[in-house]
């Protein structure tokens, strides 16, 4: 309906390969990084960014990582907490034995810290398919929140086994991490690194080793025969992936929470960003953001419903019911779309453009 | 049932493994006790209580041979199958007749499950199907401590828990968890002769493979569904009795799930005896490990090992022990 | 057309006393034969003959227990999938082998990955030299579409393709590697005869344009009398024949065999 | 922009490069692109094309033969032909071999620039019969690698062997160029004449040139237009807007992909200047009906409604007339739910100006696009005059006449009501056919075109009737032409095919062919059975509908003093499709109406008696060849003849 593709026409390749073709797509996305950079920092409150935006950014970032193993590249995983749990230590323990590097290095080098490790943890991929692999990725899960847990050199011999992020600044006097950090600070780190890993991941998709990996998820055999080095490409998706969730682990640890502990990585955490991705929509990366904030917001409010409903219920009822709804709730959203939000939201662009005409 | 040669191999050699490594740890640390009776005894507690870890892996196994569901939600049944007996238990039903009734709700969450999940995602990639009984895994979780409460509950089934000795003494074993290992036996052998023998059963098998194989067999895709469902709901409370009699009925119960995964991979997806060698190997390595390596290497390593085994098996069999093979086809 | 320029060199692939087995069931039974540089090189037989099996062993996705592969005069046992690729091996498979999920373009995109040579690094950053080489391959798949008048679907997603068009994408796909030998498995299998024509009149410009060497395997025999230059005849294993067209026609135990049942 | 256009193509050209060479000139939709060329690319491109051409010996006053889809090479040969003074001579691209054959003897050509292995491959199949054709140039080599004819050359090695030619001979192209001016011939067009072998119209540099600018200055055309030339090469429409008019006003022109793409460069494209014959129009809009069948029903009802309220509204407010404010609110709402989506998707959403010509528009099409907004004009015109004679003036459009007389253009009709022309771009002549020449264009330079028609007295439009030679008299005197009351039966859906007689009769009377689907979803409807066509011909209640239409014909006559004379008064409805096997109709479909008079006789003579029907038995072909004997009895029904309108006659006076 809004869309005016008429005249719309490619003269080159560059044009042709943009990430956005059509115009209205390029001015909605203009507008959502407006509001996004510009007026949720000025108006959102902290409750808003602390709570809601923070956690939304960076599982958001986490659900990329995944998606791009999960949904681009075919193999399933159950691990992302552990590499989230490897960033966020490999940055404390990369903060507190280089106490001048700088913040941006910290993270990223925990996220390549993290990438190794999906890379060791990867290499099973070549012979194990499937669940088969799922289960495998448990193993890493579980072996890494141990290693973090049970090895004090990690958490630099704290006695509660927490770590506790220290302040840490950008542009020479803005804190971003510790108690003397705005949340706007922390907001506007989290949303530049959100955004710019999303491009890569865009960029990384829709390239050379992006098509392998689809191709290597569609059919591994057809695949390999045309030339696709199996192993390499699975290990470049694990690495990559990890690369992702060791960022958005780091970043978790550093800038939402603040301190943290291995349990805030433990299996339940993959399964919620895999609820995240699958929800979201598989091969998608807006539906990594769909997903992450259909996650977050739900039981957000269902939390709130009771009280906005006028009910009282003792806390632990609300607790179990919370689990009751959620899980009926994702039954529901698969029955209803398989195929996430991500498909749903490319169904009404299609029905937008192709508009009056039916579907 | 034709096991392969390498699989004979592969097992020989793990055992050697489990006798050979905590014995060079004992010769080794001095801090580790080892003589051969207290070998077994860690070694045969393992066994027994794999034994409980192939229950639950059988319920998955059921499942994802009649129906290629990856189960998440067998941990939750197992739960609310417990939760189910104890509440009713605790309405003043004598334990027969719980046990009875309890059977009945397992069929009717078996049929609810099958008409309002599994009918509409007839066709849906594995993915999907699995993401759908983590779905059911929560939605039980909630639904059973709703109704029920959620704290820990006694279930008592009259057995002694008290430790009996054998051979002469030298070794300690739990009656009850012999108890557990004959029931889980009993359930081993009904089911194989079940999947074996009966029409029904064979139909089951053929449903795995093919669709429209099972309709011609004469028995409508959603019975078999409701069917699987129904003796992986049995499954479960047979193991949700057990493990609650022996930890109590909580929401712990649930996580055991996470357990009988790294026993499924080792016994492979589709196969019941798979599950049970599974359980076996998993559970003895997993105490000989606990307490012959664990203590070098910073204890805690339950959580793990097995994992670590299953995933050392697999690179060698990626299809787990009694797995289909993989015939790759272009 | 004339076609007496064609020029058909020496022999590029040799296959000596193959054979190959699955555990009891023997597929192939010592098949010996050899492809020559430029030659459109034809494998015919029943079902089950092997045919698709011997593409298999040629590309290295299956390994023969006997038996020698010389390859551009290099003598090996077997062949590797990857190497296989990498040297020039191109192939499409029976049952179409498409990446579902993907459109035409990106399809026939996957077929450049070998020629592809950005790190991931410059794949993430994207603009620049991997944006480069991404419009430096989408130039060369636009003329393999070109080639294969498939501009109308290059962004459908295949899955929603016809099948005979799903059968040009794939060898469109096996094009962009530009091999130097094309392995053909069953290109026209379910097609009408106007998708046959056209089908073949791609084959016949692929090996005359770009003096690609072809081995086909095909069930229509008037397609493969027409195209071949050799054509080898297998039965459940076994070779029964092997030389040009017209000899393989009047070779009473092809007739008996084969030929001989209505086709 | 000067008042006068420069006087030659590559002047044209030149004039373009100076003032916008950075301007796109031309794209091509190749390998998923737009490839595009500005002015100074082309100007380079021809330059090296048209020393290429001198080096093959292509002389001032020599023929190039032009045969292949729109394809940017294949324009540039024109022009640089037309650098060379010599002519250009577009062919029609799917004529067979022997069709060319003909025009390439005729026509002297001695160079042929074609695009592909199809047409090299016809070319060399007639070249026997075509010893002058020196060389051919193809601009697409594949599948020719194999042919070793000496006389065939790649476009790209041609354009090579120019760019020396150019060193070698310096100013040798702009001394060609200099020595040419606006009298000298510009361009060879054949027409289809429908007798006898096709006719070379010469048209000379003026003619084109001031024509292409004359309708250029009328509608406001600008450089910034985009225009998708889809259009067959030799067609005098093609040359005008792709080529001409492109090269007076520098606007950009873009050729499609190939033919099964054109509806999507369409879109992509989104032309702003467009032009189509009738047929495409109405299959576009069949398609939108047909697509918005399966919408669903709230998207169907929304569309309906909206597209009444277009119907309604929408051709006014084109016009600029006043609508009352709601009205026009309600349009604006339509614009953006349907009418802006709908324009878009069908790759009209940037239109300025759309033209049809060349057979009569259905009333129902013409006002479906009007009313969305689309400014679709008909015009009248010929190849002996570079298209242009009649253009309807922004606002002044009507469904069923062509408009008022081009800029320039001296219109005359003669008694018989055969339309005359004098104008600019009336033509040379008719290459080697004297004859033909002056039987067409008088010595005071009038040309008769063969088609009768009369200006509207209300609106002073042109209306076109007929061809002139078949139009006739009912013995009254009235003039009858049957085509022109045909054409408004047929508009009517129910309608297939209709057959006036009535030259030199008292009155004129119709058979009518319903038509099945039609009336068959009309009856269904209605829960009318029906076993087959004639079963629903012979039902009263089709009569009662179909008497509707004629009756609704009849009116609308009655309005034009002229032919109000000639309203139906009885008809049948054919109890039989008229029918190709039967040669009832040419394999294109056109009645032959003498063979259809001569065939059912026994029912005309009823028509033109008092009987209300009438026994008729046929000879009938069935598909499968096997030949049958129809029998039936058909009805005679009798219409509503109304008098004729008074008001314009007293106007007449």
């Amino acid at each position: 309906m809004i869309y005016r593709e008429a005249g719309v026409y490619k003269t080159t390749y560059r044009a042709d390969h943009a990430i956005f073709t059509i115009p209205q797509d390029r001015w909605s996305m203009i507008g959502i990084f407006a509001i996004a950079f510009l007026l949720i920092p000025a108006v959102g409150s902290e409750y808003w960014l602390g709570a809601i935006m923070l956690p939304f950014l960076i599982l958001a970032l986490a659900a990329l990582g995944l998606n791009i193993l999960t949904g681009y590249c075919g193999q399933l995983s159950l691990g992302t907490g552990g590499f989230m749990a490897t960033g966020a230590f490999s940055a404390y323990k990369l903060a507190t034995s280089f106490p001048d590097m700088h913040i941006v290095l910290v993270i990223f080098g925990a996220g390549l810290i993290a990438a190794a490790v999906g890379i060791l943890f990867g290499i099973p991929s070549l012979r194990i398919k499937g669940f088969y692999l799922a289960v495998a990725t448990l193993a890493s899960q579980f072996f890494l929140i141990w290693m973090f847990d049970k090895f004090g050199w990690f958490t630099n011999y704290s006695a509660s086994g927490v770590i506790s992020a220290p302040p840490m600044t950008i542009f020479g006097d803005v804190f971003i991490t510790g108690p003397e950090a705005s949340l706007v600070a922390k907001y506007m780190f989290t949303l530049s690194v959100v955004v710019l890993l999303a491009l890569v991941a865009k960029n990384l998709v829709r390239s050379n080793i992006g098509r392998e990996w689809r191709a290597v998820r569609d059919m591994d055999i057809a695949a390999e025969i045309i030339g696709i080095p199996m192993l390499r490409t699975k290990l470049k998706a694990f690495a990559v992936s990890s690369f992702f969730c060791g960022v958005a682990g780091a970043l978790w640890a550093f800038l939402y929470t603040g301190s943290v502990e291995p349990l805030a990585f433990d299996v339940n955490r993959s399964f919620q960003v895999l609820f995240m991705i699958i929800i979201g929509g598989l091969g998608s990366i807006m539906g990594a953001f769909l997903g992450a904030a259909f996650i977050i917001l739900l039981p957000i409010l269902l939390n709130n419903l009771p009280t906005m409903l006028g009910l009282n219920i003792r806390t632990d009822m609300i607790s179990h019911m919370e689990y009751m709804i959620f899980g009926a709730l994702i039954v529901f959203f698969l029955i209803v779309e398989p195929h996430g939000l991500a498909r749903l939201w490319s169904l009404l662009k299609e029905k937008l453009r192709l508009w009056p005409f039916p579907h | 049932m034709r096991i392969e040669r390498d699989i004979i191999y592969i097992i020989l050699a793990f055992i050697v493994l489990m006798v050979v490594v905590p014995w060079t740890a004992g010769q080794l640390s001095d801090q580790i006790f080892f003589n051969w009776p207290f070998f077994f005894e860690v070694a045969i507690g393992g066994l027994l209580s794999g034994v409980m870890y192939s229950l639950i892996a059988l319920g998955f196994v059921l499942i994802f041979k009649a129906s290629g569901v990856f189960n998440f939600s067998q941990g939750a049944i197992v739960l609310f199958a417990a939760l189910t007996l104890v509440g009713l238990h605790g309405l003043g039903l004598p334990m027969w007749l719980a046990i009875v009734a309890t059977m009945g709700v397992m069929f009717l969450l078996a049929v609810s499950i099958e008409r309002l999940v599994l009918s509409k995602l007839v066709n849906q990639e594995p993915i999907i199907l699995f993401m759908a009984t983590i779905g059911i895994a929560y939605f039980l979780d909630g639904f059973g401590q709703t109704l029920w409460g959620s704290e820990v509950k006694v279930l008592s089934l009259g057995i002694s828990e008290a430790p009996g000795f054998y051979f002469d003494g030298q070794i300690l074993i739990n009656d009850f968890d012999l108890f557990a290992a004959g029931i889980a036996a009993v359930m081993v052998v009904g089911l194989s002769i079940f999947f074996q023998y009966t029409r029904i059963g064979r139909a089951l098998r053929a449903v795995a493979d093919d669709h429209q194989a099972a309709l011609s067999v004469g028995i409508p895709l959603k019975h078999i569904w409701i069917i699987v469902w129904t003796v992986a709901g049995l499954v479960g409370l047979v193991a949700g009795m057990m493990w609650g009699s022996k930890m109590g009925v909580q929401f712990a119960l649930s996580l055991i799930a996470l357990k009988a995964l790294p026993v499924l991979i080792l016994g492979g997806f589709t196969s019941v005896p798979g599950a049970i060698i599974g359980g076996l190997i998993i559970g003895a390595g997993e105490k000989l490990a606990e307490v012959f390596l664990a203590p070098m290497i910073g204890g805690g390593i339950e959580e793990w090992f097995a994992y670590m085994l299953a995933l050392l098996f697999l690179v060698f069999r990626p299809q787990g022990l009694f797995g289909e093979k993989i015939i790759e086809r272009v | 057309m004339d076609m007496n320029e064609r020029k058909i060199g020496d022999v590029i692939l040799a296959l000596d006393n193959i054979s190959l087995s699955f555990g009891a069931m023997k597929v192939l039974d010592d098949i010996s034969f050899d492809v020559r540089q430029g030659e459109i090189r034809s494998i015919i037989g029943p079902n089950g003959a092997g045919k698709s099996s011997m593409l298999n062993v040629i590309n290295g996705f299956y390994h023969p227990q006997e038996g020698s592969i010389t390859f551009r005069g290099e003598k090996r046992k077997e062949m590797d999938v990857h190497k296989a690729a990498a040297s020039g091996i191109a192939r499409t498979f029976q049952n179409i082998a498409l990446f579902k999920g993907m459109s035409t373009l990106d399809n026939i995109m996957t077929g450049r990955n070998l020629k592809m040579k950005c790190n991931i690094f410059q794949q993430g950053w994207y603009w620049g030299k991997a944006q480069k080489e991404e419009i430096e391959h989408r130039q060369k798949v636009e003329e393999i579409i070109d080639f294969l008048e498939i501009q109308n679907i290059r962004k459908t997603p295949v899955g929603r393709l016809p099948y005979g068009f799903q059968k040009r994408v794939e060898l469109g796909r096996a094009l962009a590697a530009e091999p130097d030998i094309l392995l053909l498995d069953e290109p026209m299998a379910g097609m009408n005869v106007e998708e046959k024509e056209d089908m073949s009149r791609f084959i016949l410009d692929i090996n005359d344009e770009f003096g690609t060497t072809i081995i086909l395997i095909e069930h229509d025999m008037g397609v493969v009398m027409d195209l071949s230059d050799r054509v080898v005849v297998l039965d459940y294993g076994l070779q029964l024949a092997d030389g040009p067209p017209d000899e393989v026609r009047s070779n009473q135990t092809v007739i008996d065999a084969y030929l001989g049942v209505s086709h | 922009m000067s008042n006068k256009p420069h006087d030659t193509f590559p002047r044209l050209l030149a004039s373009h490069v100076k003032l916008r060479p950075n301007h796109t000139a031309m794209r091509e939709k190749d390998l998923g692109i737009w490839q595009s060329w500005t002015w100074s690319q082309v100007s380079k491109e021809v330059q090296t094309l048209a020393g290429g051409l001198a080096s093959l010996g292509l002389k001032r006053g020599e023929k190039l033969a032009i045969i292949g889809d729109n394809r940017p090479r294949l324009y540039w040969g024109m022009t640089a032909a037309q650098t060379l003074g010599a002519i250009p001579v577009p062919l029609y691209q799917d004529s067979v071999a022997d069709e060319m054959a003909y025009i390439l003897d005729n026509a002297d050509a001695k160079i042929a620039l074609v695009e592909d292995q199809e047409q090299v491959d016809k070319l060399l199949e007639i070249r026997d019969r075509c010893p002058q054709i020196e060389h051919i140039i193809f601009d697409d080599p594949r599948g020719l690698r194999h042919y070793d004819q000496p006389f065939l050359h790649n476009f790209e090695d041609i354009q090579r062997q120019g760019q020396e030619y150019n060193q070698q001979h310096g100013d040798y192209l702009n001394n060609e160029m200099a020595q040419s001016d606006g009298d000298e011939i510009a361009i060879m067009l054949y027409t289809s004449g429908t007798t006898g072998q096709p006719k070379g119209v010469v048209l000379t540099n003026d003619n084109v040139i001031i024509t292409a600018h004359n309708g250029i200055v009328r509608e406001g055309l600008t450089a910034d237009e985009d225009v998708l030339a889809y259009l067959p090469m030799a067609w005098v429409g093609d040359n005008l807007f792709s080529y001409a008019q492109s090269l007076v006003a520098g606007f950009c022109v873009s050729c499609p992909e190939n033919g099964s793409t054109v509806t999507n460069d369409l879109r992509e494209i989104g032309p702003t200047y467009y032009f189509a014959p009738p047929r495409v129009y109405e299959n576009i809009l069949t398609q939108v009906m047909i697509r918005m069948e399966d919408a669903g029903k709230l998207k169907r009802s929304m569309f309906h409604y909206f597209m009444e309220h277009a119907r309604k509204n929408g051709v006014k407010i084109l016009n600029g007339e006043k609508v009352s404010v709601t009205d026009s609110l309600l349009y604006k709402l339509g614009s953006f739910l349907v009418y802006g989506p709908l324009k878009d998707a069908l790759g009209l959403g940037r239109i300025k100006l759309a033209y049809t010509a060349g057979e009569a528009i259905g009333p129902e099409i013409f006002e479906f696009y009007r009313s969305l907004g689309i400014n679709i004009k008909q015009l009248y015109g010929q190849t002996e005059c570079m298209v242009f004679l009649c253009v309807q003036p922004d606002g002044e459009v009507f469904a069923d006449t062509v408009g008022t007389p081009a800029i320039d253009v001296e219109i005359k009709i003669d008694d018989n009501g055969e339309i005359l022309y004098r104008s600019p771009g009336v033509f040379h002549s008719y290459y080697k056919n004297p004859e033909s020449t002056a039987s067409t264009k008088t010595a005071d330079g009038w040309v008769l075109t063969g088609d009768a028609g009369f200006f509207d007295e209300q609106n002073g439009h042109l209306k076109i009737i007929d061809r002139a030679k078949d139009v006739g008299k009912l013995n009254n005197g009235t003039m009858f032409a049957p085509k022109y009351i045909e054409n408004k039966l047929k508009f009517y859906s129910f309608i297939k095919e209709a057959v006036l007689f009535g030259n030199e009769r008292d009155h004129s009377c119709a058979f009518i062919n319903i038509d099945i689907e039609a009336v068959g979803n009309w009856a269904e409807r209605r829960n009318l059975a029906y076993s087959g066509y004639i079963d629903l011909a012979a039902q009263s209640e089709v009569y009662g509908l179909i008497k509707e239409c004629v009756n609704k014909v009849n009116k609308d006559l009655s309005k034009d003093s002229r032919l109000g004379g000639s309203q139906i008064h009885r008809f049948i409805i054919l109890h039989k499709e008229l029918d190709a096997d039967d040669g009832e109709l040419t394999r294109t479909r056109k009645v032959k109406r003498n063979f259809v008079g001569d065939r059912y006789k026994v029912l005309i003579d009823a028509l033109y008696s008092n009987l209300d029907e009438c026994h008729v038995k046929t000879q009938v072909t069935f598909e499968d060849g096997r030949t049958g004997l129809l029998e039936a009895d058909v009805k005679i029904s009798n219409a509503e003849v109304y008098s004729i309108d008074n008001l314009t006659a007293a106007s007449e006076v």
